[in-house]
């Protein structure tokens, strides 16, 4: 920004104060412009029709999602081009990912997107896939995740993890959160994942 | 996009400090071309630092300053003619939805002709016509065979379509009908009409049907229990294709032929379900992937 | 400290470089009509009943003459620039910035605009002397009769460029009868202004400011690099014409009337130099008409100007280690490159196995696997192709699907054939093998071979 | 007689060069997991997933990270003539900053990440961060506030904002709720939490990489090339220009999602302005080492210098362009973004560090030179050859997979590729990359030798602080 070239350059590079208070402000425009004002943009809020927060087996998949790093290679994010369209089913909404914490939308497509692959595959396909990808898909560069096969999907987690989403807004009743332990009863972290993956994407088509 | 909002607030801060960010650009760019301390020789600004360096006064090189003001001037256009500012959409009314829209538009517009003429053919001309095979096969990979397989002839839980068998009737006004808007077959759980015993019982009955390998006792016990069952799947056996219930005295299982699985498919009921396609292909990519469908059917027989 | 008010930036000198003729000029108009006729001409050649070199993007179909591209063929693109790379390095290790100097379309339509100048205003004095003088009718008519055929020239360059992209003869045609529309009269308009403005206004700025090759190249040089050198021993001091004590250099200053980019190359080495030569070549003329030696000014290197080398010596220099490395690596590029692209059939093909269904038992106790099969022509006939599958015992395409693969395909056409693959039930363990899918074209012995698993289920 | 604090200098000296290594070993392992995915060795911690943050932590925050911290203190000192304020707290920076690369690497394979590139560390570690950086920032402005001479010279402005905006992206984009000692959530949800994220993300390149390592140009370029700063109203208009519009393109990362299409337009409008900006700080350093022509032939700390440079000038060119919407809807997603980021990071950030780490560390040991002049000129040699295979196939393979997925058939309007068929016809071109990464590795180990016998010839000596004139 301009206003301190009202006087010359030599008074801000000789003070230090002075540089560091005005690189500051300079640097908080952009912030305040891009990011703040999605707050108050209604459509940006605004859940899709049918859109819950994530059932607890798909909250404990979600984490496995992410601890897994999947985002490196898959995009949840469909573009608005046809070419897309055909391939993936119908663009992204902003209100699909309302709670989603945090976005997964990535950056790459190493593998394809993944935001509608929900009920697109049976889920004994996704279980053969995931326990190892060429077994499906030959030329698949995919890690196998045998692993997730034998580890029971409940750590004890869940409820501190529904808990602290509720603290930042997403709708769990007292009840839900109660409950959740008994959901991942007997499950796998395959199982979780599964769920995840079933549910991306399901209530816009 | 200003209807998005509440009100003004958000929207005028957004534009005026971009416009203001953009033109500040310029300023800064100018007043600082303009001044600069001067040491008497004129080459360097007189400032050292650890013992050796210096900066010399050469101007902006103009160029530079050239692609400055260029990209400068063309952000104002580009705000103007763009969505960018909230508070309008831009002089060229143009969002990437519209976009889209508009993408498709043009591709409906120039296969439409093309889908015309196959929208109307019947079984015979299809299978005299390359492209019009070549197209309902395409549709058939992308959305078929996902689950029936590449070559349409299913795998257990997905039926089969090359084989005469139809669960729902094989005309093309079925096929058609299964296509545009789901079949949804539902077998309810009949664990409460007896005992596991009875349940084994029906399902050695059931195989008997098709002269399968069975206890004939066994089997003849369970014919006493098949009433409940008679009542979709008919006195004989033979399936009621309203309702997609399947054919039992054929050899064609699509679940499975062990006992096991009839057992469990009885106790628990199945579901089992093909999806709506009336939101995904138009009405003459159906009918071309349905000629398709029936043409494979045919080639087998 | 004083403030004093300097200028917003610096404003470029125009740099009006004197005509000069020679050893180096000719070898730079050698290169201006072989890159221009080359480029100008290539669009129109034709080969068998299309365009010979036409990259469509639009279609994603890239022929170059006998061959058809596909995306998937990018990777030649990919090795192409690997190639440029390298040579780059090689040549510039070798020989300095004889690409600046020579071949660089910068410098080459720089070349062509400053010849229309001269011709238009007159040599570099007369051009000096009008762009100084005042306005008049005669000022702006000889200005709008340069522009003019500037702006043709580059309408013309750019519509060339299209025309690679483009069919040439539908887009001439089109641009006739004023029809052109959309981006090929974008990229035409964009290319052709590109041309104007570099070649008429930026010049040697771009090679001075802007170009990373430029940074790139003066990163290349090791001490026994050639470049254009000023011998100072001979030459220094100056005004030696009368008085024999004195160098040979007679301060005529004709070397930096010539440059292009306005250095005196007696300054020594400078980043600004492209190596044209220009300066060589005027230094010679000027050395034959006083009687002196030439190459005062000559394209070597400091180690071989201060000593004289036999040949052997000379070749020793030229092939250190370096340069030696360099080859090999090029050499080792260049020839995978030619191999993979003469042993390339022109037709292709791609196997995925069915997703949806790993493999099955089918009525008559056969296991069986699906795939589709993408099998591209990228010939330019239609013709016919037979498949077999092999891999493991007893494994073959089964009756039905036979049946339907009748391949033949037209030039460019791509198509999807299912195929399923049979062995008999339990003659393999569970597990997945390898097979190879082998497709022949009809009349040929070309064959391509095609990984892909065979999947034999657990019980 | 006033002695330099050059202790945390020497360590993160050191430290640089070892992380450089262990993180261009991990990128080697996951492009070649691309090519064969069984090389994970069934292992969960091993899994491309868990190791690409690895890699990008390792070479961004660990190496990237050390010399940034070497060289600024290094620089703050020469430039304000003094020594370092608290050199103790420097040296709890260099601990702290060790200890979170150690829990990096051990947490990251483990699994435990917040799911946000570049920002997947963990909150406890986050906080630890934060601590060690506002200590960097007390120590860094600390040492300018005492110094000797009037100006704050360039590369300190530069340093300057590097710390400051680092500190802010840091605090809002890991704004997260703890659900456990190990795990997350953003604060921000869906499309807001993809702005913050991208709002650092591209500011992570912005200041972290571009900002910090244009004030190593500012110090070693003209050192080494013993020419003053070509510009110095250059210096002003590009560094504001540069630190006000660098932080509005981030939205450029989200071209046509469901990011609004103002924000969109934003990021697009400032990313092509901030060529110019880009550009100044390219103009100035290769217009410094333009008076030094000669000394290229000889010096190979220059080379490294001059093709850095030329490098920054590409990405920062080539980034804009990306940063169209039509070049984008083609480039995102695909092996291209991935090649325009190691255009920047081996050809920019990896070279201008090497040439500053070449200077600094004979230096730093009392020597007049590295061991070996020769192993420099292999390694320049190596990096230079590796880049060029390597973005040489990222870029085509981009454009490749960009046009396959959008390819529809003239003949049916459907697609005709598959995405397998994408991922397969890319295999020969992750081979060319894994060998262009793999001369770039060979020549970091060649320069973690040349300066381990550095190291062992060291003499102990105390650099003074010379006289103001």
């Amino acid at each position: 920004m301009s206003n301190k070239n009202k006087f010359t350059h030599e008074k801000i590079e000789t003070n230090n104060f002075l540089m560091i208070v005005l690189i500051f402000i300079v640097i908080l425009f952009a912030g305040i412009v891009e990011i703040i004002p999605l707050y108050f943009q209604k459509n940006m809020l605004q859940p899709v029709k049918g859109l819950k927060p994530y059932k607890p087996l798909a909250l404990i998949g979600r984490s496995i999602y992410v601890r897994e790093g999947c985002y490196t290679c898959h995009s949840q994010m469909i573009r608005p081009f046809r070419a897309e369209t055909l391939r993936y089913g119908h663009y992204s909404l902003a209100g699909e990912f309302v709670y989603d914490h945090p976005f997964q939308w990535g950056s790459k497509r190493t593998g394809p997107d993944l935001a509608r692959v929900g009920k697109k595959y049976s889920n004994n396909w996704h279980q053969i896939h995931l326990t190892n990808p060429r077994d499906v898909v030959p030329e698949s560069i995919m890690p196998a995740y045998p692993w997730l096969n034998d580890t029971p999907a409940s750590d004890g987690s869940i409820q501190t993890k529904m808990k602290a989403l509720k603290m930042i807004g997403v709708p769990y009743t007292e009840e839900e959160i109660q409950k959740s332990p008994e959901a991942l009863i007997n499950k796998s972290e395959m199982d979780a994942l599964i769920t995840y993956l079933q549910s991306l994407g399901i209530h816009v088509r | 996009m200003l209807g998005e909002f509440n009100n003004y607030f958000w929207p005028v801060l957004v534009a005026s400090i971009t416009i203001i960010g953009i033109i500040g650009c310029y300023v800064l760019l100018k007043l600082t071309g303009k001044k600069g301390p001067e040491n008497d020789d004129n080459s360097t600004s007189g400032h050292v630092w650890d013992g050796d360096l210096e900066e010399e006064n050469n101007p902006l090189p103009r160029w530079w300053v050239g692609l400055f003001v260029i990209t400068i001037i063309w952000g104002l256009i580009y705000l103007a003619l763009y969505p960018g500012l909230i508070l309008t959409d831009g002089y060229l009314k143009w969002s990437q939805l519209g976009q889209y829209q508009d993408e498709v538009k043009d591709a409906d517009k120039k296969f439409a002709a093309m889908y015309k003429d196959f929208g109307q053919m019947d079984l015979e001309q299809f299978i005299n016509n390359r492209k019009a095979k070549k197209i309902g096969k395409k549709i058939f990979l992308n959305n078929c065979a996902q689950c029936h397989g590449s070559d349409a002839r299913g795998t257990t839980s997905f039926p089969n379509l090359t084989d005469h068998d139809w669960l729902y009737g094989g005309k093309m006004i079925d096929i058609k009908s299964s296509i545009t808007n789901g079949r949804n077959g539902v077998m309810p759980a009949l664990a409460s009409i007896g005992t596991k015993k009875d349940l084994w019982d029906i399902a050695h009955y059931v195989k008997s049907l098709s002269d399968s390998k069975h206890h004939p006792m066994k089997a003849l016990r369970g014919k006493e229990k098949f009433g409940i069952c008679a009542s979709c799947h008919g006195a004989d056996g033979k399936g009621n294709q309203s309702i997609g219930a399947p054919n039992l005295t054929d050899h064609i299982w699509l679940h499975g032929e062990s006992f096991e699985g009839i057992v469990h498919r009885i106790t628990y009921g199945i579901n089992n379900e093909m999806p709506a396609w009336n939101d995904r292909l138009t009405p003459e990519q159906i009918h071309l992937v349905s000629l398709y469908t029936r043409m494979l059917s045919k080639d087998n027989h | 400290m004083r403030e004093k008010v300097i200028s917003l930036y610096q404003s470029e000198k125009k740099i009006y470089p004197r005509e000069i003729l020679g050893f180096y000029a000719k070898w730079r108009w050698f290169f201006v009509w072989l890159t221009q006729i080359i480029f100008y001409l290539t669009p129109w050649i034709e080969w068998g009943g299309r365009q010979a070199i036409l990259f469509d993007i639009a279609s994603r179909r890239f022929y170059i003459f006998k061959h058809v591209f596909y995306p998937q063929d990018l990777i030649y693109l990919s090795v192409i620039l690997i190639i440029c790379a390298l040579g780059l390095f090689l040549f510039t290790t070798l020989a300095g910035r004889i690409w600046c100097g020579l071949a660089c379309p910068q410098t080459v339509y720089t070349e062509i605009f400053l010849w229309i100048e001269s011709k238009v205003e007159g040599n570099f004095t007369k051009r000096g002397r009008l762009d100084k003088s005042n306005w008049s009718l005669k000022k702006i008519l000889i200005k709008f009769q340069k522009h003019f055929i500037w702006v043709i020239f580059s309408i013309w360059t750019g519509f060339t460029f299209v025309g690679f992209f483009t069919p040439i003869k539908i887009l001439f045609i089109e641009s006739i009868g004023l029809s052109i529309s959309g981006w090929p009269l974008f990229w035409t308009i964009f290319y052709g202004f590109l041309t104007y403005f570099n070649a008429g206004f930026m010049r040697e700025q771009v090679c001075k400011y802007m170009c990373p090759y430029a940074r790139f190249q003066s990163a290349m040089f090791d001490k026994n690099t050639l470049s254009m050198i000023y011998d100072s021993d001979r030459g220094e001091p100056r005004k030696g014409v009368s008085n024999k004590s004195q160098g040979d250099c007679i301060d005529c200053n004709i070397c930096a009337q010539v440059c292009p980019n306005g250095i005196d190359i007696r300054d020594g080495l400078q980043y600004e130099c492209i190596f044209c030569g220009l300066c060589a070549d005027a230094c010679d003329s000027v050395m034959k008409k006083i009687n002196r030696p030439a190459n005062l000014i000559s394209y070597t290197t400091p180690y071989m100007l201060r000593n004289n080398l036999s040949i052997t010596k000379k070749i020793k220099i030229f092939f250190r280690p370096r340069i030696i490395i360099y080859s090999l690596i090029l050499l080792i590029v260049i020839g995978l490159f030619l191999y993979k692209l003469n042993n390339r059939y022109d037709f292709k093909l791609n196997v995925i196995h069915d997703r949806g269904i790993l493999s099955r038992v089918d009525s008559n106790n056969m296991l069986e696997n699906v795939y589709r099969l993408k099998i591209m022509n990228a010939g330019l006939n239609r013709d016919g192709y037979k498949l077999g599958v092999d891999g493991l015992p007893r494994i073959k395409i089964d009756d039905k699907s036979m049946k339907n693969l009748e391949i033949q395909l037209d030039p460019t056409e791509a198509d999807t054939f299912i195929v399923t693959v049979e062995v008999p039930i339990n003659s393999q363990k569970p597990g997945k093998y390898p097979i190879n899918f082998l497709l022949r074209k009809e009349g040929s012995d070309n064959v391509i071979f095609e990984k892909s698993i065979f999947v034999v289920p657990e019980k | 007689m006033q002695i330099y604090t050059d202790n945390a200098v020497k360590n993160f000296s050191i430290m640089a060069v070892f992380w450089a290594v262990v993180g261009l070993l991990v990128g080697v392992i996951i492009s070649s997991q691309l090519i064969w995915p069984e090389l994970n060795l069934g292992l969960p911690w091993t899994s491309f997933g868990r190791l690409r943050p690895l890699h990008t932590n390792a070479v961004i925050f660990a190496f990237g990270g050390s010399t940034l911290f070497a060289t600024s203190y290094y620089i703050v000192q020469r430039t304000c003539q003094t020594k370092l304020f608290a050199p103790g707290l420097a040296n709890f920076t260099f601990w702290g900053w060790q200890l979170v690369i150690l829990l990096a690497a051990i947490t990251l394979p483990l699994g435990y990440t917040s799911g946000k590139e570049y920002a997947e560390l963990e909150w406890p570690i986050d906080i630890l961060i934060t601590i060690i950086w506002v200590c960097y920032a007390i120590v860094f402005f600390g040492t300018i506030s005492k110094r000797k001479v009037k100006h704050i010279y360039v590369a300190n402005w530069f340093f300057g904002a590097f710390i400051i905006a680092v500190a802010l992206l840091h605090v809002v984009n890991s704004a997260a709720i703890p659900a456990g000692f190990f795990k997350s959530y953003s604060i921000y949800a869906g499309v807001q939490d993809a702005m913050v994220q991208w709002w650092y993300g591209h500011n992570a390149v912005g200041f972290f990489l571009t900002a910090g390592f244009l004030g190593i140009m500012y110090y070693f370029v003209p050192k080494q090339a013993n020419r003053p700063v070509y510009s110095y109203s250059l210096s002003i208009v590009h560094f504001w220009a540069l630190i006000f519009t660098y932080m509005w393109a981030g939205p450029h990362h989200l071209h046509y999602t469901a990011l609004p299409d103002w924000t969109q337009s934003l990021g697009m409008v400032f990313s092509i302005i901030l060529l110019a900006p880009s550009w100044g700080g390219m103009i100035n350093g290769i217009m410094t080492l333009s008076g030094a022509w000669d000394k290229l032939k000889t010096d190979p700390i220059l080379r490294f210098m001059i093709v850095s440079l030329s490098f920054y000038g590409m990405s920062t060119f080539e980034g804009p362009m990306m940063a169209i919407k039509t070049v984008n809807a083609l480039s995102h997603y695909t092996e291209w973004t991935i090649g325009h980021v190691h255009s920047g990071a081996l050809g920019w950030v990896g070279m201008v560090s090497m040439g500053a780490l070449y200077c600094l560390i004979p230096k730093l040991y009392g020597q007049k030179n590295m061991y070996s002049t020769k192993l420099i000129e292999i390694h320049f040699w190596m990096a230079t050859i590796g880049i060029v295979f390597y973005i040489a196939a990222l870029w085509i393979a981009g454009v490749m997979e960009g046009l396959m997925w959008r390819e529809i058939d003239p003949f049916d309007g459907t697609l005709t590729y598959t995405f397998a068929e994408s991922v397969k016809a890319k295999t020969p071109y992750y081979m060319a990359r894994l060998f262009g990464g793999l001369l770039y590795f060979g020549g970091m180990l060649i320069m973690f030798w040349n300066v381990i016998k550095t190291i062992q010839n060291k003499k102990l000596i105390a650099s003074k602080i010379p006289e103001i004139s």
